[in-house]
């Protein structure tokens, strides 16, 4: 097993672990840190897939920023009491998601992968190529996706905003 | 290397879980946070698959996504700021006006 | 031979900008500005368009590309303006008629409260008059064409507080929908036309090159569609009687809009049509009778009016049928001419009628007036010059214009005997009732009522001074275009380019043209003689006349808008009512509502299911999901 | 392969110990500068085996002692695991930030050429920005963990200021990267290295100084010392977020903070004040404009270029702290406005005027 290999399987099963505990803490302080945690190490896979650029913003903009407004509004908000857990519908759920891994993992099966990547330039998944996308072929969405955070923003501060 | 297909397994993984978190917990923000897991999961075969494919297309859609995530965790914070403020509670099923 | 020329998108472009102004800042403007405003902005145009007028070579054609507006293969509209010698002449008339008209209105509308809205709609119905004209395809025309309604609609019922004027406005409005919809509909079936022969365009100067593509039978059809947008706009029968109620508006604007510009948009449109318009005899017949028709049938009414505007507004209706007489024995040059010697006289009538009305404080009515000419002298003699031209009098604008339609309505090869005698008929009855109104509004003795009286005064030099600028170009504008016998006519040879070679005239010696004009003019001294008789001195008679069922058929127009109103109006009203009273109500909202019902009653055991749980929702969302996951691994 | 790793081990050994040595360190200038300042004698106490005159020495050694010996207090109602986890978190970015800072330009040793930064990145400015980021958690987390109301407010003002001036400090290092057209440090630093006119060092200050003020503020705030200090705010808040902190998680906050004032300094120093570079130095020796040159070998260039990179660090070390017990504190509603409407504009404006410059200079294609 190589080195690519053991690094990847440690990500893996921390991504895993820290997911997991997204859902099952009862604090929800603790699933936002543990969101965190596995948006980290995503950001580490994103890495090996030759992301660097994406990688940081991940980084930067996920656990940097929106966490952050999660914690924040946590602690804003501070709820008290938890919530009930009803043993059916946990199982209920549990099992469709189950359910729904089992398909996707047999969907991803259904056609052999392809094995090892293909060689890319070095500089793949850097600021100048992401730039380079972004700016000629994806231009217009660009620009829509700025007005999306205008909209976002002005209809963040619209709902939060006490009346009166 | 790890092959594409571990890649696209783990995040069916990571998706699951995000699944069940939405449908399982009754606390509107872990169903945000779940939401994100969700996105993290579809981010990372993006970004596997445009580094298989070799081509930008799949991590400028994770670019996109980002945004997106942004401004859907923001309105999304806001409305729970503001059910908060009238219901003192972050239960989902305390909101069920809509119906009938 | 075709040049670009930046300048020529100012013309359309200043006007615009001026409504713009005065419509956005108007209420913060002195109205006084505001007029000024306007005043400057069509006096540039008409700069510009000077400019266009001496710049344009003799065959030449100048463009002025803005943008390609509709780009949709193979079909493909520019925002582009073309003037040739046409529309060069059409922009002077326009632009200079438009420049005394927005200065005398200085004058007239000086103390209206709308003042500055007034010169807005002015200025927006300068722009889209020379869009019309400046257009180089029909689009562009079509939206001038429709532009010029909406400001005719909107200048008409201007005083919008008196009900009465909206109701005209909306009654022109909706009679030049009738025609618009024919235009409209010509408009599309000539361009599917050409489709089909593989030329997708409606600009101008390619339609001239693929014409000759069309089959006969639709060309007739056509051009029947456009003719019956042109009889809407240019107030010909049967869809004349909107012009008369036109003139509820101010009277510049009857003079601008409702004689020297608007009205003559048909005649325009027809001129430059002019090469399919030639490929249908048909149609070209149905022209010169209904022009004729037209010119004869509303000169008549004229006769008996004794409203001072409405005399005014069915004798531009007469004069419009000469030039579509004119158009129609395929004489589209003097058509043209006609309509712009008819551009001078007739503004100035009706700005000296307006000017009348200006001293009198608003009454209109001949029966109150007479005996002005001691009061309004300058009024006065321009009317009487403006009255002499328009009835023939010798070298003068009209003289000349009239005469060379009825010479080509005789000799052409599209002409007939009837024709010319119908429009021979019509220049007796025009002499006689112009002079019929200015001995009834000038002469004989004062029947003003007291407090009027008092007031009497001549109108102040923005009024006077366009009144006697337009006299002079009465009289002068004509001298462009003398018949061959004098100096020949410098007005043929300008137009050729865009209009062709006349048809030569064949079989006719300049006498036979010379005893034509002779014989107008007996007719013409024939009506003036008769209206001196019957109303330019002390008499009963035109009380007597007056009594007669005749001339009360005349004065009510021969009951034509009853007629409509009966055939129409009536039965269109009844049929609306039926539908909204008892077909909606009833059958489409019994269907609506007894769906809706079905359904109500269908949903309310199932509706529980919705339970408001958002996550509930969310759960039967990812079941759906895995089951079609499901489905596809399966297959 | 081998020395390979030796070298970087040595280099992130070294970087650490500078970094966290001069932390230690600027915790006895800080002390001692408030007393220049206050005009008092300040931090004077220590004393080890009876002697007290080495003051620097006897309180570095003192300081740790006296902080590790103190009794680790976790609130009961508080949250056990964040609370050890939160120090960590503050102190963790502010250390592996100095890892993409160059602090000279190549050593040559024999065949083999060290790069003297500890990771030379081609996304170094973002990789910091990154990093950055993630010290509010340390904040945000610890006021949490203290289920203590003060420190709760500490950290919900400390996580909204940082998110707030993180923006604009972002935008204003924008107009840097357009003006050297590269993220990675050493590059900027190289770039740094040119000359106007002849004899004006191509310093990003000079290219950028409203840049430059924007970014300095922005960092102040960043470290959250005063004028900026209103998550700890002792008047209102008594500590702010760190108030249930004591002992050794207490010294990491505040040996954080230092390490963050460092870093601050030497990205300062790198993006606007040439980073390792020495007026006139060129690889080989000074080229002064006047005319003339002075050869050096190439160690003596090297040690000068880490000398003048360490020396500007220190020098806007002193800065903040000169900065910290010379200006009264911000309101929060004039901390928040100053962030947002005016720096953020101004930032905006900075880069459209940048990018309008380089427009131009392409278009007139002249130099600079």
């Amino acid at each position: 097993m190589s080195g690519d290999m053991i690094l990847f399987f440690i990500l893996a099963s921390l991504s895993v672990i820290f997911s997991l505990l997204v859902i099952f803490p009862r604090n929800v302080v603790h699933s936002a840190m543990a969101l965190a945690a596995t948006l980290f190490f995503v950001a580490v896979l994103f890495l090996t897939l030759d992301a660097p650029m994406l990688a940081i913003l991940q980084v930067l903009v996920y656990a940097g920023a929106i966490m952050i407004l999660f914690l924040f509004v946590i602690m804003l908000l501070n709820p008290a009491a938890l919530e009930g857990r009803r043993i059916a519908w946990w199982t209920l759920g549990s099992l469709a998601a189950v359910a729904l891994l089992l398909e996707l993992v047999s969907l991803f099966f259904y056609r052999p992968s392809p094995s090892g990547q293909p060689p890319v330039a070095a500089a793949f998944g850097g600021p100048e190529t992401l730039a380079q996308s972004l700016f000629t072929d994806f231009a217009l969405p660009f620009e829509i996706a700025s007005v999306l955070l205008l909209v976002a923003i002005i209809g963040a501060v619209a709902l939060a905003k006490r009346e009166g | 290397m790890a092959p594409l297909n571990y890649y696209l397994v783990l995040s069916a993984i990571i998706f699951a879980i995000g699944v069940a978190g939405v449908v399982i917990r009754r606390n509107f923000i872990v169903i945000l946070l779940s939401i994100e897991l969700m996105l993290n999961a579809v981010n990372l075969t993006f970004i596997a698959f445009a580094r298989y494919l070799g081509s930008m297309e799949g991590q400028v859609i994770v670019f996109f996504v980002m945004t997106v995530a942004a401004a859907e965790a923001v309105v999304g914070l806001a409305i729970i700021i503001s059910i908060f403020r009238h219901r003192r509670s972050l239960d989902p099923r305390e909101m069920q006006l809509l119906k009938w | 031979m075709m040049e670009q020329f930046g300048l020529l998108r100012f013309i359309p472009l200043i006007p615009l900008a001026g409504a713009a102004l005065n419509i956005l800042f108007g209420a913060r403007l002195r109205p006084q500005f505001a007029g000024f405003l306007a005043c400057g902005a069509v006096a540039l145009s008409f700069l510009v368009s000077l400019a266009v007028f001496w710049l344009l070579p003799a065959s030449g054609v100048f463009r002025d590309v803005l943008f390609i507006w509709i780009d949709s293969e193979p079909f493909k509209a520019q925002l582009s303006f073309q003037a040739d010698a046409l529309t060069a002449v059409m922009l002077l008339v326009i632009t200079g008629i438009g420049l005394l008209i927005h200065v005398y209105s200085l004058g007239y509308m000086g103390d209206d409260e709308g003042m500055t809205r007034y010169f807005a709609y002015l200025n927006l119905f300068v722009f889209f008059m020379s869009l019309l004209v400046l257009a180089d395809n029909l689009l562009l025309l079509f939206v001038g064409w429709e532009g010029v309604g909406l400001c005719s609609y909107l200048l008409i019922g201007f005083w919008y507080e008196d009900h009465t004027n909206t109701i005209a406005g909306n009654k022109a409005f909706i009679v030049n929908r009738i025609g618009d919809f024919g235009f409209l509909l010509g408009v599309l079936l000539l361009f599917w036309e050409m489709g089909r022969q593989g030329v997708w365009t409606l600009n101008f100067s390619e339609l001239e090159r693929a014409a000759h593509l069309l089959r006969p039978e639709s060309v007739t059809l056509i051009t029947l569609l456009f003719f019956a947008g042109a009889t809407g706009k240019s107030a010909q029968i049967p869809l004349y009687v909107w012009l008369p109620d036109a003139m509820q508006g101010p009277t510049p604007v009857s003079a601008l809009i409702h004689a020297a510009t608007m009205v003559t948009a048909g005649v325009y449109m027809t001129a430059r049509l002019h090469f399919l318009f030639s490929l249908a005899p048909a149609t070209l017949a149905v022209i010169a009778t209904i022009g004729a028709l037209t010119a004869f049938f509303a000169a008549t009414i004229a006769v008996a009016q004794n409203d001072i505007k409405r005399v005014l507004a069915y004798s531009t209706v007469s004069q419009l049928g000469y030039m579509f007489l004119a158009a129609g024995v395929g004489a589209f040059s003097a058509a043209i001419f006609h309509l712009f010697t008819h551009a001078f006289f007739k503004a100035c009538l009706f700005l000296g009628s307006g000017s009348v009305i200006h001293a009198l404080g608003g009454e209109q009515d001949m029966r109150k007036m007479g005996g002005l000419r001691r009061y309004l002298p300058t009024t006065y003699w321009t009317y009487l010059v403006a009255a002499l031209v328009i009835s023939g009098a010798p070298l003068t604008a009209g003289f000349f214009s009239k005469d060379q339609i009825l010479w080509q309505a005789y000799a052409s090869p599209n002409g007939s005997t009837q024709l010319w005698l119908l429009a021979w008929l019509t220049a007796g009855l025009t002499a006689f009732y112009m002079f019929r109104q200015l001995f009834m509004v000038f002469h004989g003795a004062c029947r003003v009522a007291e407090p009027a009286k008092a007031r009497l005064h001549e109108s102040p030099a923005a009024m006077t001074v366009p009144l006697v600028l337009l006299a002079l170009g009465s009289i002068f504008a004509g001298w462009l275009g003398t018949p061959d016998f004098m100096w020949g006519s410098v007005w043929d040879p300008w137009l050729q380019s865009v209009l062709g070679v006349q048809e030569a005239v064949d079989d006719a010696a300049p006498g036979g043209e010379l005893f034509l004009m002779a014989l107008t003019l007996g007719i013409a001294a024939l009506g003036f003689l008769l209206a001196f008789l019957l109303y330019g001195r002390e008499s009963r008679v035109a009380e007597r006349i007056a009594a007669t069922t005749i001339y009360r058929w005349l004065a009510h127009k021969y009951y034509v808008d009853e007629i409509y109103d009966c055939v129409f109006v009536r039965p269109f009203t009844a049929c609306a009512r039926w539908l909204a009273q008892i077909f909606d109500p009833g059958f489409i909202d019994g269907f609506v509502n007894g769906v809706a019902s079905t359904i109500r009653a269908g949903s309310l055991s199932w509706r529980r299911i919705q339970s408001g749980d958002v996550q509930h929702y969310l759960f039967a969302f990812l079941a759906g999901t895995l089951l079609i996951f499901a489905y596809l691994l399966g297959r | 392969m081998i020395i390979d790793l030796g070298i970087i081990a040595a280099k992130v050994f070294l970087v650490l110990f500078m970094v966290l040595n001069l932390a230690g360190l600027l915790g006895w200038i800080e002390r001692k500068g408030s007393a220049l300042i206050q005009d008092r004698i300040g931090a004077n106490r220590a004393s080890v085996l009876g002697f007290a005159g080495l003051g620097l020495v006897n309180t570095l050694l003192a300081d740790p002692i006296k902080f590790l010996t103190k009794e680790d207090f976790i609130p009961p109602q508080g949250d056990r695991l964040l609370h050890t986890l939160a120090p960590c978190l503050a102190l963790f970015p502010a250390l592996v930030t100095f890892a993409v800072i160059p602090f000279g330009d190549v050593l040559v040793v024999g065949e083999r050429q060290i790069n003297l930064q500890v990771a030379n990145l081609n996304i170094g400015i973002l990789y910091i920005f990154g990093m950055a980021s993630l010290s509010v958690y340390g904040i945000v987390v610890g006021a949490w963990a203290s289920n203590n109301k003060f420190s709760l407010l500490g950290g919900v003002r400390g996580a909204a200021q940082m998110i707030s001036y993180e923006i604009a400090m972002g935008l204003s290092v924008i107009g840097v990267i357009m003006a050297y057209g590269t993220l990675e440090l050493q590059q900027i630093a190289r770039a740094q290295g040119e000359l106007f006119w002849g004899w004006l060092p191509a310093w990003g200050f000079f290219l950028q100084p409203v840049a430059f003020l924007l970014f300095f503020t922005a960092a102040v705030a960043e470290t959250k010392r005063t004028p900026f200090d209103l998550p700890e705010g002792e008047s209102e808040l008594v500590a702010g977020y760190h108030v249930e902190y004591s002992g050794g998680k207490f010294l990491m906050f505040f040996v954080g903070e230092f390490a963050e004032i460092v870093t601050a300094a030497g990205l300062i120093t790198t993006l606007f004040f040439g980073g390792w570079q020495l007026p006139y130095l060129m690889r080989d020796g000074f080229h002064f404009p006047w005319g003339g040159a002075l050869l050096l070998p190439h160690l003596a260039v090297v040690v000068l270029q880490v000398g003048a990179f360490t020396i500007k660090v220190l020098f806007f070390c002193w800065l903040q702290i000169l900065l910290r017990w010379s200006l009264p504190r911000f309101r929060y509603d004039q901390l928040m406005r100053l962030g947002w409407k005016m720096m953020l504009p101004v930032a905006l404006v900075n880069v459209v005027v940048t990018a309008v410059w380089i427009v131009l200079r392409q278009q007139l294609s002249v130099k600079p």
